[in-house]
This record gives C-alpha cells, structure tokens and sequence, in this order.
C-alpha cells in the first residue's frame, strides 16, 4: 500500500521524513509518498484538494484551525485506531482540546507551539537590563529602544511583519489580546475602530519603527529566524519552536546568549502568545485509512519522541505535544526552554482567547471559514502600514472596512 | 493552392487544434461563469445558491481591484519598456565584434531558462534582502544604507526581476530582426550622410518596429498572469502594492477559497483580458501582416 | 561595413559587453556559488566569492530529503511529451494556416493567441474538478494534456511564421509528384522545417519546464516535476539560502545546459515573423 | 500521347475574373509557349491545366478524357517550376526519384530511371549532392530531371529559366529544346522572354487579361500579327508604331514597322529626325529617332553605324514589310506574302 | 567637377588579396562601366572608391584630393545599389528626401529639389507611396532620385538594372543614358550585362580577378580586344574560337571570328558543317553548326534563314574581322583597320 503525506517544509518534519524508513520497516507493507511544500502552498494544495475531494493524500498535515472547520464538515477521519499504547491522555490539554469535537479526536499533533520572546542575554547584561521572566509591554518597547545599535546592526526586536493570516496576523491578533482588543465582538462586528486596536498596532508601529530591523515588512518566522540566528536581533517573539534553532549552535551564532521569557502583556490578564500545533489528519476520502493510521500513530508517539532523540538528541524532538516529554528529566537538560515553553502553550487558552467575550474560538485566529481571507487581507494593510505607505489610522479603517464587508458578505453581519 | 480538395483537407487539418482549444476554453469558462453566480466557498460545501451578481459587485467594488488594475498596467507596461528598451541596447552591442561574443550571448541569455519560481526565490533571498542580501552587502561595503527593495520600492522590485527574466527573449528576436536589416540600406543612410545617431532613428528603429510587436504581443501574453514571482516576494503587498488582477483572482479563490468570488474575479480578469487582445491585435497586430 | 574595426574600440566593446552580461549572469552564478557554501557563508555579512569551503553538503541534503532524480524525469516526460503532442496537433493547423489561408486564418490565429491571455487562476477550480472526475489528478498524463493546450497557441504560430516561409511551390511540386496531404507532410514539409520545428521543440519545452502554475496544482507526489520539488524549498524554517542554492541550480541547470547548447537552434525559428 | 483541349475554361478568385471563356487545343508533341504582359494569366492557366487550382467552369480534356476534377497526380502531368522548388533536402538522386517513390515503383527499377535521367541532364556526376550546392543551371536540370523520369503525357513549364543569367539562359534554352526534340512530349512552356518563345516553341500563345490574342508559330506572329497587341508584343525592340496623318498616306488608322525593316541613312530618306540616343552594340546600332511630327522610332543598322546624339538621319521602310491596323487596332488585309531570306 | 584617380590601390579580405595594385583614372563627365567575371572584385573596386571599404594600400583621390580616408558622406558620391537599398517605412518623397535632411537643408529647399528629381524621373504621382507599393522599375528610379538630389560630383552604380525584367530594363537603360547626357556628371557602372556595357558606356574597364585586362571605348574593345579573355567577354553571342590547325592556316595559335561576321551559304563556303540548332527570332537567325574537325560554331544571318537540324551548312568568315591571337593569348598586330558601316 502507498501512502502519500502532504507535509510543510519544516525541520521537524523533514526530519520525520528521514526518520520514517524506521517506520517502513516495521510495515513493509507500506510504502510512503511525500509532498513537502511551503506552508502556504501547502494549505491551499490540500485544502482544494480535500474541498472538491480530490483524493491525491492520504495523509494531511494541518493546523489548528483547519481541524475544527474541517471535521465540521465531515472532511476528516476520526482517528479510532491508533492503537492501544498511542497514550492519547499524555497530550497535552490545551492541544488535545483544539482537535477534538464532540470528544473524537480528528487529528493528531505533530508538534506545539506557542510563543514567547527570546532575547540576547549577553546584550541585556551590556546594557544593565534584565529581563523579567513574565514581562509588560512597556518594559519590551523600552529595552527595544535602549538595545538598538543600528551602525552594528543589532535591532532592538524583530517582529513579524510579512502580510498573511498566518505570518503577521498571527503575532497581531495575539498582542491585540493582550491590549484587550479583540476580532470581533459578540454581533460579529469587527473591533479595529476600537482603541485597543489602535493602542495594539500604533505600539507595534512604533516600536518596529525605532527597534526593528530593516525590511521589516517582508518578515516573517524564517527571515527573523535568520536575524536573529546572525545575531541582528536582541530580542524577537515567536513561535517557542524557535527555540531550539536559536540554540542550536550549528545553526546560530548566539547560541550559548539565548534566555526565554513569556510574551509580554499588559496587565490585562492576557499574554500576546498563541497556540498551534501542526496536526496529522486523513481525510475522509482516503481508501487507506488504516494504513494511515499506523502512520500517524507512530510519528506522534512517545516512541517517536525516543526515537528523535536516540538519532539526533533530545533537543531535535519535537515539542509541544505531549506532558511526558516535559516531565523528561533529559529533555529538561538538553532544552533549557522546555519550561517556559510548557509555560506559555498552558497560557493560551483557545476557549476564552480574549479579555471581553467573543462568539468564536482561537487565540491567533478566528475559527470560521472566511477567516483566512479576511485575515490575509488585513494582514496586507498592516503591512502596508508597516512598510510606511500609510499611517495607523488608515490600516485600521481600511481593516475595518474589509472586515465589514467579507462579514457582510458571508451573512454573520445581518 | 486551392482547390477545393486542399481547402477541405485545410479545414480538417485545421480542427483538432481548433476543437481542443475552444474545448479548453469554453468548457472552464462555462464552469467558471456558472460558479461566479453562486454564493460558492469551498470550506463550506452544501451551501452554494444562486445570488446573481452580488460576487460581481463585491469584487469590482473591491478596493483591491482597482489597485490590481493599476498595478497589472504599469507591470505589463513597465516590463515591456524595459525589455524592449535594454533588448535594443542589447542587440546593438551583441550585434558588434568583440572578443568573447559566443559566450557574452550565452551570458545573457542565460536568464531565460530560469523557472519563474526559482528567479524570484534568488532575487528576493539573495539578492534583495536589505539585511543578507547580496546588493546590501555590497551598500554596506560602499558605506550605504541597505535599500529595502521589496518593502519600498515593491511594483518596481517586481518588474526589476520580470524585466530580468524577459530581457533575453527580447534581446533575442530584436537581434534576429537586427541581424536580418539589408547591410546595403545601412550603407546607403552611410552615403546619404547619415550619422551612427541618424542611422539608428531613421533606419534602425522603423526596422525593428515589426520585431518590437511581436516582443509586445508575446510578452504581454506572458506578463498579465505575472503570478509566481509575486507569490514568492511580496504575496501582494505590501498592502496591495504588488497585487496584480491574477494575484487577486488567485487570493480570492485560493487564499480565502470563496470559489464564486474568485470566478467573478475570473471572469472579470478574462473580460479585461480580451480587451486588451483586442486593442494589441487592432493596434499592433496588424502590424504583423498575418 | 567591413572598415576596420580598430582595436581600441574593439577593447572597449569587449569590456563593456562582457560587464554587461556578467551581470545579466550574475545572480545565476550568485546561486550556484551559494550551493556550494554552507549555510553560515552563506548568509556571512561580506560575502566572499571563490575563497570559501567548497562543500557537496547541499546537494547531498538536498536529495536525502526529496528524489530528484524522480522530479528530474517528471519534468522531462511532462515538457517534451506535451510538446511533442503539441507539435502533432499542431503541424496539420500550420499547414493549413500557411498554405491554404482564408480570410478568417489571421482571427482564428489571434483567436488562439488570446486563449493565453485568461488568467489561469480563474480556471483552477473547474478544471480541478474536471480532472478529478477524470481520475486524472497527480498523473503524468493529466500535466501532459494541460501543457499541450496552454502551448499549442505558440506553437502553432511559431510554426505557422515558419512554415509560411517555405514556398509553397515546392509543395505543389510534391503534390505534382504525386503526393497525397499525409506524404507532402512526411516526405517534404517536415524535413524542410527542421529548424522551425527544433526551434518551437526547445522554446516549447523550455517553457513547459518552467511552467510552475499547473504543474504544482494538479500534482501531487507522482508527477510531480520540478517546480513542485522547488516549492519545498522556499523559505524553511532555518538558514536555508546553501540549500535553496543547491535546489535552484538543480531545478535550472538541465535547462540552462540544453538552452546554451542549442541556442542556435532555438534562435533560428525564435522571430515569430518578426524577421522577413 | 499529350493532347490537352480546353473547353471555355473560365477561372475566377473571389469576385475577380482573371480568366474569360478560354478554348485551346494543345496538339501531341507541340511546344507550346505562353506569352503575355505580367498579370495576363499565364500562370493561371498553366496551374489550371496542372490541376493546382480548379477551374471555375468549363471542361479540361487530356488526352480526350475529362481530367477537370482530377488531381493533379493523377493528370499523368509533370511541371517545372521557375523556382526550381527542388527538395533541399533530399539529394539530387533523391530529388529526381521522389515522383517514382510516390509510385511505388521498386527500388531497381527506381534507380535505373533515375540514372538514365541523369544521363541525360548530365548530372550524373551530382547524384549525391544537396540541390544546395549546386549552381543554378544544375538546379533547373534537377526540376526537369524530375520531370522526365515521370515520362509524363505532358511537360509544363513556368518561366522555368527566369531566374537564370543570361549565357546559362542560352544554354538551358538549347537543352530544353533538344530534349523536346529527343523526347518528343508535348510541352507547355510560359515565359515573358521574346527570344525563348521565338527561338523554342511550335506554336506561341500570345495571352491578355486572360484572353487569347493570337495562335501561331513564331514566324506568323513575327510577320503576320493579327493585332496591335500582338505586333506590339512580338519581336524586339518592339514594332515603331504610327498614326494619325502619317499613316492615312499608306492608307490605314496606323502602321507599324519594325526597327530591323528601316532602313537609315545620313543623308535621305522617307522620315528625317535627329538621333536622340544611339546605342552602340558591335554587331548591331540601335538608334533611337526623333522623327519631326510622329515621334520617337528605333531602327537598327547591323554593325557599326556611325551617328551620335543630335545628328540628322533619314529613316525608310521596306514597304512590304509594312503592317497596317484598323482603328479598332486589328490588321489589315495583309501586306506581307511570305517570308523572304534577308 | 568628378575627376577620380585610383593610385596603386589594394585591397584585401584578411589573407585573401581581391585587388591587386591597380591604376586607374576615371575623367570628369565619363561614363565608365566595369565589367568581368562574377567574383571578378568589380563591387569591391566600388566600395572601395565609395569609402564602404578601407583599401588595404594605395590612394584614391577626387578631383585631386585625397579622399582615402574620408567617410562615404563627405566623399561627395552617391551610390546606386543592386537592391535598391531603399528605406521601406518611407514615403518615396521622404526617401529621396533623406540625404537632404541628412545635411540639414531647410524644408523649403528639400521640397524643392525633391518635387525637380520627381519630375525628371516621371515619379511625381508616386511621391505619397511607400517603395513596396511600387513596381521595380519606379523603386530603381526613386534610388536614382536619391541620388541625383544629393547632386554628387560622381554617381557609382552596382548592376542597378539586374532585378529588372528585360523590358524594363531596356527603358531605364535609356533612363540613365539621358540622365548622364543631361546632367554631365561623372557615373561609374557596374553590370555583367553586355548590351548595358557596350551601349552606355563611354570607357569600358574589363575586369579579371581583381586585374584590369583592358580599358576602352565599347568599340575599342569590340573590334581591338586586346586579348581572348576581353574578345571571348565583348560581344553576344561569343565570339568563336579556332585552334590548332585550323588557325595555324590563319597564322595564329588562335583565331577568333564573331558570329556576325561570318557568312551563312546553303551551297558553299570555306568550313562547312551541320546544323544543331537554329534559332529563328524574326528579325536574326542564330544557327548553330557544328563544323567537321573544328566544333560548335554561331553563325547570325540577319532576318529569316529557313534551316533546320540537321542541314548542311557552309561558313565563310569576313577575313578582315577575324582576329588573331599567340599562344598566350595575347592579340597578334591588329588585322582590323578602322570600322565600316555594315
Ligand atoms: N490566388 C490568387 N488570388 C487572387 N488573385 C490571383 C491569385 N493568383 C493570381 N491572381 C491574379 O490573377 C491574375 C493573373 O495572375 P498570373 O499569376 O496568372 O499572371 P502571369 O501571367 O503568370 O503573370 P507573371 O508574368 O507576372 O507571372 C493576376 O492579376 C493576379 O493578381
Ligand atoms: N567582405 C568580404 N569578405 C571576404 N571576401 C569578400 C568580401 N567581399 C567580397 N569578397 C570576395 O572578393 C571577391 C570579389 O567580390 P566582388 O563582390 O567584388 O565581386 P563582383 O565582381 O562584384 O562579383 P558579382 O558580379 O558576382 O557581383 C570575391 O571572391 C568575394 O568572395
Ligand atoms: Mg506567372
Ligand atoms: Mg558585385
């Protein structure tokens, strides 16, 4: 039997990919096919694909949002046999959470992610700063300033800044919770005429403006990665998987001056950090659900964890997933920010994401359809706000109107 | 060559290519015409009904639409000066003796055989960075401030790489042209008193008028559904700085999979398209003498 | 125009000329010098040139993580089987263009022409569906079949501004000596437009080998060709500029090789009647 | 066998008429030379006869079968185009053999034609050249080679030699005649050169806008030309034309002579004028005459005549040898009894 | 003025020598025509006078100036081409027009010598078309007229009538012959045509690899050549050639006799031999023998001579014409004395 695995192109599950003849040899029976693309290729190749039921994979990977407005619409195989020693209650609580509906769990995660800032200890200590483990948004804007040394090119923060629901959007909507703002409020009715929103994004202006690198605009996780990796950014806030490249001193020349904290916030009760996790999934369609199965079970098991570790050490296992690893007295070793990032995945709570009441679930992103659209596109006028062709005001009205008109459209604005 | 009997042979020759070409055409453009009525998102199947024009109104008062327009306009426009531009220059100088010219050939047209991705890929992570970039290196070993090419400068970023890609192709056909003027009617301007300036306006350029065409009508073909290196650079933005007409269709039918929203963007796209068919063939066309 | 071409000028040609294409060149090279660096000198603030470690590590990785090899001949069966389908369907629409023009040949040419002009992207979704109704998804064949009708259009006209240079006295002398439309193809059209049709053959598969639209849209991993093997490579988490290199150069350098050496070949037919 | 009859053969593209109702009979063995202004239809009528393009109306026999819709390798027709339109890609061998290829004929027998034509033609020496490489003249032999081995009922020619020199022409011209005489086919030949359609043909077929002036052999239309047109269009320099006044005294509308049939003097004559160019040839002395109230008329001396621009001469005609025109511009009653040695 | 003195000049294309060191002076107001072999170097020696080439050595001056380095513009010519050359995207008007805006005349003054060169060549009704509306023989003319407005001290022609029908070019001949009477101006013309030759030329320069063979008046170099090469070259159809024993009786190694000059006999005559051909144009009668023990010979009877193949002929020479040459080639003393009417 051939199995073909839609994946995304990053380290981890090229990994897999390398680890997966272990798999194959265990069941010789199957053989595996793998399309490894770019994120956003890759969302939108299986998402035409699973939508007009094309049948080209059998196995999918995804991400949080898609599994709830996938298994909605009954695109997804519920994932009943993963065999018995697959310990489904070992994951995590606020994962498991976002990829089961009515108590079936439809998919099953790869790796987690929240975020949280990771900075140049060796810089906060030069400029007699330190950086507290839970720290506000004030304190982050004002060392941003104080670190910046443009001449040499280090950069008080790196944000996202590149255009898409998923890049900029993701890191937006997250320090807009922590702002108090929200997408929406209980009538579907977007909130960037609110002065959260404007508090959240004039800040984040602001402070790209004085602290960022250049380019900002076009940036996102990889191209900070490599800032920060070259040593351009004193501090950067992303996804916690980040981590274990910023320390890993084949890839980054900081290695050994890397310390952790949570996202900052504002005192409000929420932090600006996320939750996501890469899931694999089967869709319905496929005729080799079990085989399938056998798959996804092996490479998110805890043997799988082991396994990473045996061949490339604990520090290359995927994280996020599942509470044994972080009771791992090894992993704790090799990934001194297994603790914090356990810390801020627990932070994130998708049921409740914002600091007033909302009609809809994700912490980064709203759970609905047209939230990809809307978001990409207000991800561009920040952008565009962010490449300096037009100033706060402007972003935000012409977000709103976008908003209102997709909402409109799509029927939720009556 | 016409008998009866040749023009019926030149009927049937003609209709495999004709048949399949309309059934390409026609087959989707029905689906596609059919779909822009709907309320069609592919994330929601089962809801699709009928809602006349509404997608059309939606997306024609998109104020991305009109961005789009603008900027497939000046995309278009703005490669094929270049091209066409730096094709003659190009042509001119390719077309003198000099030491090296086999390989200095191969040089340039070398850009051409590089997939849209893969040029764009180079261009924005090798090149263009404003941090590890190539030409920020260079800025920064000259005592410059790098140049954030994507982020303030992106149509003309964009229509740098696509020139760059397109720039052997019009080099190419413009020095066949060149190659194919009458040496006897250069030495003719020579005798008339022509100088190398006057030679060049008067005798050059109306020469290569017809191979200007072509460029044009291929190019265009080709440059309206600019779409990879847009993708990979700058997704469109920022804002909707890059969004070209195929960048908007793709967005609405692909990023937010409103399938009848991106079938009026479609359809819309294939109307203008049209358009500007027909204004090159009225214009340019008939310039070819087919 | 034979006067003597002084050395001095000749000098100042070859330099100029050679500047200018070597920086035409240059990001190509950029990229292959890139694919033989590692990942940190890659990315290094003063970029060096030659003076680096070469290293074969990307290459290696590259294929460790995806078969070249199976792309590679992907993209091989994709572009010259859709140009070859292409060329068949179109010489006998040529032909007639050429040799037995009507009033509406010019229309019907610009008609085709046109068909290139709709966006691709507002026909995706019916066309997914139909191929998915075709059992056609992810095969070599559906690619092939995609390719042929978005190329036929120029190749038809390429052969078309070709083959209307050939007069058509010889092919009533063939018809003379007779032979029927099916011979007076084989026999003499076709040999005598050898150049023609190499050079529509090359432009025809340089293009479908680029072709990254449809190709990455209706594969997935079995017909995949090289330009969904290159969609896995932009932007990676991680330094990834080396190994980017390394998959750029070889997802280009088939066709750049086959390009340069038949330049000639692709050159001579390339004028689309701009040249009489 | 090669007789060919057409029968009010009409031909038309689109609205535009370029051939009337036509009647002609090609008899077996003739050679038969089109000749007409550029654009009177020669072409057509040649392509008409070869089956390359179909008659609007009337019937085309060969050999008294209706051949009108038949195409044209089934006419039992070869044809030699003024390009050659040789196959320049095949060798000579092969260009010659195709015709027998298309046959079917098997190789032997293929071969063995082959090599007799080129025996003929003298291009044995060729056989295994690209067409390319060969010189004009042995490029026309090619297409005519590959006429013969057909051993067509008839030859058809279009201005087969056009595209030659002038000393090649001369040659070609003398081959072509002798394998008509050796072959004996019947040949059509088109041209626009006065001395090929002279020198060649049994019968000239003298064509405006697509109507037939005159039938005859060289030396009828040369002596005797029905018409205006036909005096004025056979021989070289052309026939000096006159009219009015000048002419009622010989008692017709007009009256032509031709420059070989005028006699010059220095000193008397009929007509006085005075030498406005006068070309110099060795063996021949075109001059060119201003004559006082009629125009300018050409006579020829042989040899050297010595007279130049602006010199006063005398110009009489051999009286017999004058041709006398209607108004409507047909001949009179003829003047000229035979044809004597000069 | 026109004067043009070409001193010792060579030229050649990398290691290929084409002219060898020539001398030649061409008069004011002369018509000089260049003839010889394809290939022979008579479009280099063009180019070169033009200033389109670089001699490789040696001089050339105009009117006593040294022009041999000046560009083509300032040499003061003006040069016809074999193509026409004619700019297409222009109107005839602004065709002729363009040497005159070149030099920055103002518009007035172009109009004005553009409306007088259309008038001299009768293309005033075409002014407004473009060179691809036209027929041949009016493009030949606008390139004349391009020409003449520039009003060049000399004009150089490269076989400016060869893409012409035969008709045509007989006209435009005339054309030209009346251009140069009218404008005086110094015309060098390249032609392989030999009626061209011998009839416009004022001096003829033979050309053979690069060397001159001989330069005279068409006469000259009609009845005097000078060796076999110009005799075998001068004259149409060529003069015939007989030696060994034959000529030994002539006392030359070679004699050489013109088809005009030998007498035609049914009954008797000096050499006798059997007719291939005869070519019968009306007004000449080209016949051709083949004589027992000697080969082809031309004989030309003027008017009708009723043989046919295969008839015994006799052949008289007129002893007075025949011309005798060594073993080199070269012309043994002159037997012709001055030239008498025929
Ligand atoms: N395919 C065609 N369509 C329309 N008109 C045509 C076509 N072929 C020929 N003609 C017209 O028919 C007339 C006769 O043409 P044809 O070629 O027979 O002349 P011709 O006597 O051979 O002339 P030439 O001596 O120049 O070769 C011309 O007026 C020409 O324009
Ligand atoms: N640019 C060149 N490079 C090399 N050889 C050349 C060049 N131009 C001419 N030749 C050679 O010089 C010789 C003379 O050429 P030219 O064109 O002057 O001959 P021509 O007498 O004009 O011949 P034709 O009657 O065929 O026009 C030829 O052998 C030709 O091959
Ligand atoms: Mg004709
Ligand atoms: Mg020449």
């Amino acid at each position: 039997e051939t199995i073909s695995i839609a994946t995304v192109n990053n380290g981890d599950m090229i990994r897999m990919q390398k680890l997966a003849e272990h798999f194959t040899k265990a069941h010789p029976d199957i053989t595996l096919n793998w399309v490894t693309l770019e994120e956003n290729v890759l969302r939108q190749r299986i998402t035409t694909d699973i939508a007009t039921k094309g049948g080209q994979y059998d196995i999918l990977t995804i991400g949080t949002y898609e599994v709830p407005i996938w298994s909605k619409q009954k695109w997804l195989m519920p994932l009943d046999k993963l065999g018995s020693n697959y310990d489904v209650d070992d994951l995590l609580p606020s994962i498991r959470s976002g990829l089961t509906i009515d108590g079936t769990l439809f998919a099953a995660p790869f790796y987690g992610e929240s975020s949280m800032i990771m900075y140049r200890k060796d810089l906060f200590e030069k400029a007699g700063l330190n950086m507290p483990e839970a720290p506000t948004w004030a304190f982050v804007s004002d060392a941003a300033r104080k670190l910046t040394d443009k001449k040499n090119e280090v950069y008080g923060i790196c944000l996202r800044g590149k255009a898409g629901w998923g890049e900029n959007m993701a890191f937006l909507s997250a320090m807009a919770n922590s702002f108090g703002a929200s997408w929406f409020d209980m009538q579907w009715k977007p909130q960037f005429n609110t002065d959260a929103w404007k508090k959240t994004l004039t800040t984040y202006l602001g402070l790209m403006k004085d602290a960022g690198p250049p380019g900002a605009s076009s940036n996102g996780f990889n191209e900070n990665l490599a800032l920060f990796q070259t040593g351009k950014c004193a501090m950067w806030i992303d996804a916690t998987v980040a981590a274990s490249f910023v320390s890993n001193p084949a890839q980054s020349k900081v290695a050994d001056k890397v310390g952790y904290a949570l996202a900052p916030d504002t005192g409000l009760g929420k932090r600006s950090n996320w939750l996501w996790a890469w899931n694999l999934a089967i869709p319905a369609s496929s005729k080799k659900g079990d085989a399938a199965q056998a798959f996804i079970s092996w490479a998110t098991s805890k043997d799988y964890l082991d396994l990473v570790a045996k061949e490339e050490g604990w520090a290359n296992v995927p994280p996020g997933t599942r509470s044994s690893l972080y009771a791992n007295a090894e992993y704790r070793k090799a990934a001194p920010f297994a603790d914090l990032t356990l810390k801020s995945i627990q932070a994130a709570d998708p049921q409740h994401p914002t600091v007033q009441p909302v009609p809809y679930t994700g912490v980064q992103f709203v759970a609905i359809p047209e939230f990809q659209g809307i978001g990409t596109a207000v991800g561009q006028t920040f952008s565009a706000a962010l490449a300096g062709q037009m100033t706060a005001d402007q972003a935000l009205q012409s977000a709103q109107s976008i908003a209102t008109r997709e909402m409109t459209k799509a029927g939720y604005i009556k | 060559m016409a008998t009866a009997h040749s023009r019926t042979a030149a009927r049937l020759t003609m209709a495999p290519a004709v048949v399949l070409l309309l059934g390409w055409m026609l087959i989707p453009l029905a689906m596609t015409l059919y779909f822009s009525f709907l309320r069609f998102n592919l994330l929601m199947p089962g809801t699709e009904e009928w809602i006349g024009t509404l997608n059309y109104q939606y997306f024609l008062t998109d104020p991305a639409f009109f961005a789009a327009l603008g900027n497939t306009l000046a995309l278009v426009g703005g490669v094929l000066v270049l091209t066409i531009s730096g094709g003659i220059g190009l042509a001119l100088l390719l077309d003198q003796p000099f030491w090296g010219r086999g390989i200095v050939r191969l040089l340039v047209i070398a850009p051409f055989f590089v997939m849209p991705t893969v040029s764009a890929l180079v261009w924005k992570n090798m090149l263009m960075n404003p941090v590890s970039g190539l030409f920020a290196a260079i800025a920064k070993g000259l005592g410059l401030q790098p140049f954030d090419f994507l982020a303030e400068a992106p149509l003309s970023s964009i229509i740098l790489i696509v020139t760059w890609q397109w720039l052997p192709f019009a080099t190419l056909i413009l020095l066949t042209a060149l190659q194919s003027l009458d040496r006897e009617r250069l030495e003719a301007a020579e005798m008339d008193g022509a100088g190398a300036v006057d030679r060049f306006i008067h005798i050059i350029m109306p020469h290569l008028a017809r191979a200007m065409t072509v460029v044009t009508l291929i190019q265009t073909i080709f440059l309206l559904s600019v779409f990879a290196e847009i993708l990979v650079t700058t997704n469109g933005g920022p804002g909707t700085a890059t969004t070209n007409i195929t960048y908007l269709v793709y967005a609405q039918s692909l990023l937010q999979f409103d399938v009848g929203g991106g079938s009026a963007g479609g359809i819309v796209a294939v109307v203008l398209a049209n358009l500007v068919a027909v204004f090159l063939m009225r214009m340019i066309g008939r310039n070819l003498d087919i | 125009m034979a006067r003597a071409a002084t050395n001095r000028r000749k000098l100042g040609l070859t330099l100029l000329a050679w500047s200018i294409g070597i920086v035409i060149f240059f990001p190509i090279l950029w990229t292959a010098l890139t694919s033989f660096k590692t990942e940190a000198e890659a990315v290094a603030s003063s970029p060096s040139f030659l003076a680096f470690d070469w290293t074969l590590e990307n290459y290696a990785e590259v294929q460790s993580r995806s078969d070249y090899f199976l792309h590679f001949w992907n993209s091989v069966v994709i572009s010259v089987g859709s140009t070859l389908i292409g060329l068949l369907i179109a010489v006998p629409a040529a032909w007639s263009m050429a040799f037995v023009p009507g009033k509406r040949t010019r229309d019907v040419l610009m008609w085709m022409l046109s068909t290139k002009m709709l966006p691709p992207v507002g026909v995706l979704i019916p066309i997914y569906l139909l191929f998915r109704d075709f059992g056609l998804l992810d095969t070599r064949i559906g690619l092939v079949i995609v390719l042929t009708l978005i190329n036929l259009p120029i190749i038809v006209w390429m052969l078309f501004t070709y083959f209307r240079e050939i007069p058509g006295e010889i092919l009533e002398a063939a018809r003379m000596d007779g032979a029927g439309l099916r011979q007076e193809l084989i026999y003499v059209l076709l040999p005598m437009a050898v150049p023609g049709i190499a050079s529509t053959l090359l432009l025809n598969v340089i293009l479908a080998w680029n072709e990254a639209f449809w190709t990455l849209n209706l594969s997935a991993s079995q017909s995949a060709p090289l330009t969904a093997f290159i969609a896995s490579y932009s932007s990676p988490e991680g330094l990834f500029y080396a190994k980017l290199s390394a998959a750029s150069t070889m997802a280009v350098a088939p066709i750049l090789v086959l390009g340069w050496f038949s330049q000639k070949q692709l050159v001579r037919g390339l004028t689309f009647g701009a040249v009489k | 066998m090669g007789q060919i009859t057409l029968d009010r053969v009409t031909k038309s593209f689109g609205d535009v008429s370029v051939i009337p109702p036509l009647d002609l009979t090609i008899g077996n063995g003739e050679f038969v030379v089109f000749v007409g202004p550029s654009g009177c239809g020669k072409s057509t009528l040649l392509r008409l006869i070869a089956g390359l393009e179909d008659v609007s109306s009337g019937t085309i026999r060969i050999d008294g079968k209706d051949a009108t819709a038949l195409p044209p390798a089934q006419r039992g027709l070869a044809m030699v185009f003024q390009s050659y339109a040789l196959y320049p890609h095949m060798t000579v061998r092969n260009n010659i053999a195709f015709p027998l290829k298309m046959a079917r004929l098997d190789k032997a027998a293929i071969d063995r034609k082959v090599e007799a034509a080129a025996n003929v033609l003298n291009l044995t020496n060729y056989l295994d050249r690209r067409p390319g490489q060969l010189s004009g003249g042995q490029r026309q032999r090619v297409a005519i080679g590959r006429a013969i081995v057909r051993e067509p009922t008839a030859f058809l020619f279009d201005e087969p030699l056009s595209n030659l020199d002038a000393a090649l022409r001369v040659n070609m011209r003398l081959e072509i005649s002798e394998l008509h005489a050796s072959l004996g086919t019947t040949m059509i030949y088109v041209t626009h050169d006065q001395v090929e359609a002279m020198t060649m043909a049994d019968k000239i077929v003298v064509l405006n806008a697509g109507r037939i002036e005159q039938v005859g052999s060289p030396i009828d239309l040369y002596s005797r030309p029905r018409n205006r047109f036909v005096a004025g269009f056979i021989g070289s320099p052309r026939m000096n034309f006159i009219e009015g006044e000048a002419a009622r005294g010989d008692g017709a509308d007009c009256v032509g002579i031709r420059p070989e049939h005028l006699l010059l003097s220095t000193e008397s004559g009929r007509w006085s004028g005075t030498v406005t160019v006068s070309e110099h040839l060795g063996s021949d002395t075109f001059v060119y005459v201003q004559v006082d109230g009629i125009g300018t008329m050409v006579a020829r001396a042989g040899g050297e005549f010595p007279v130049r621009h602006g010199d006063r001469v005398w110009l009489t005609p051999q009286t017999e040898k004058l041709h006398r025109f209607d108004a409507q511009g047909n001949a009179q009653a003829s003047p000229v009894h035979g044809v004597k040695v000069a």
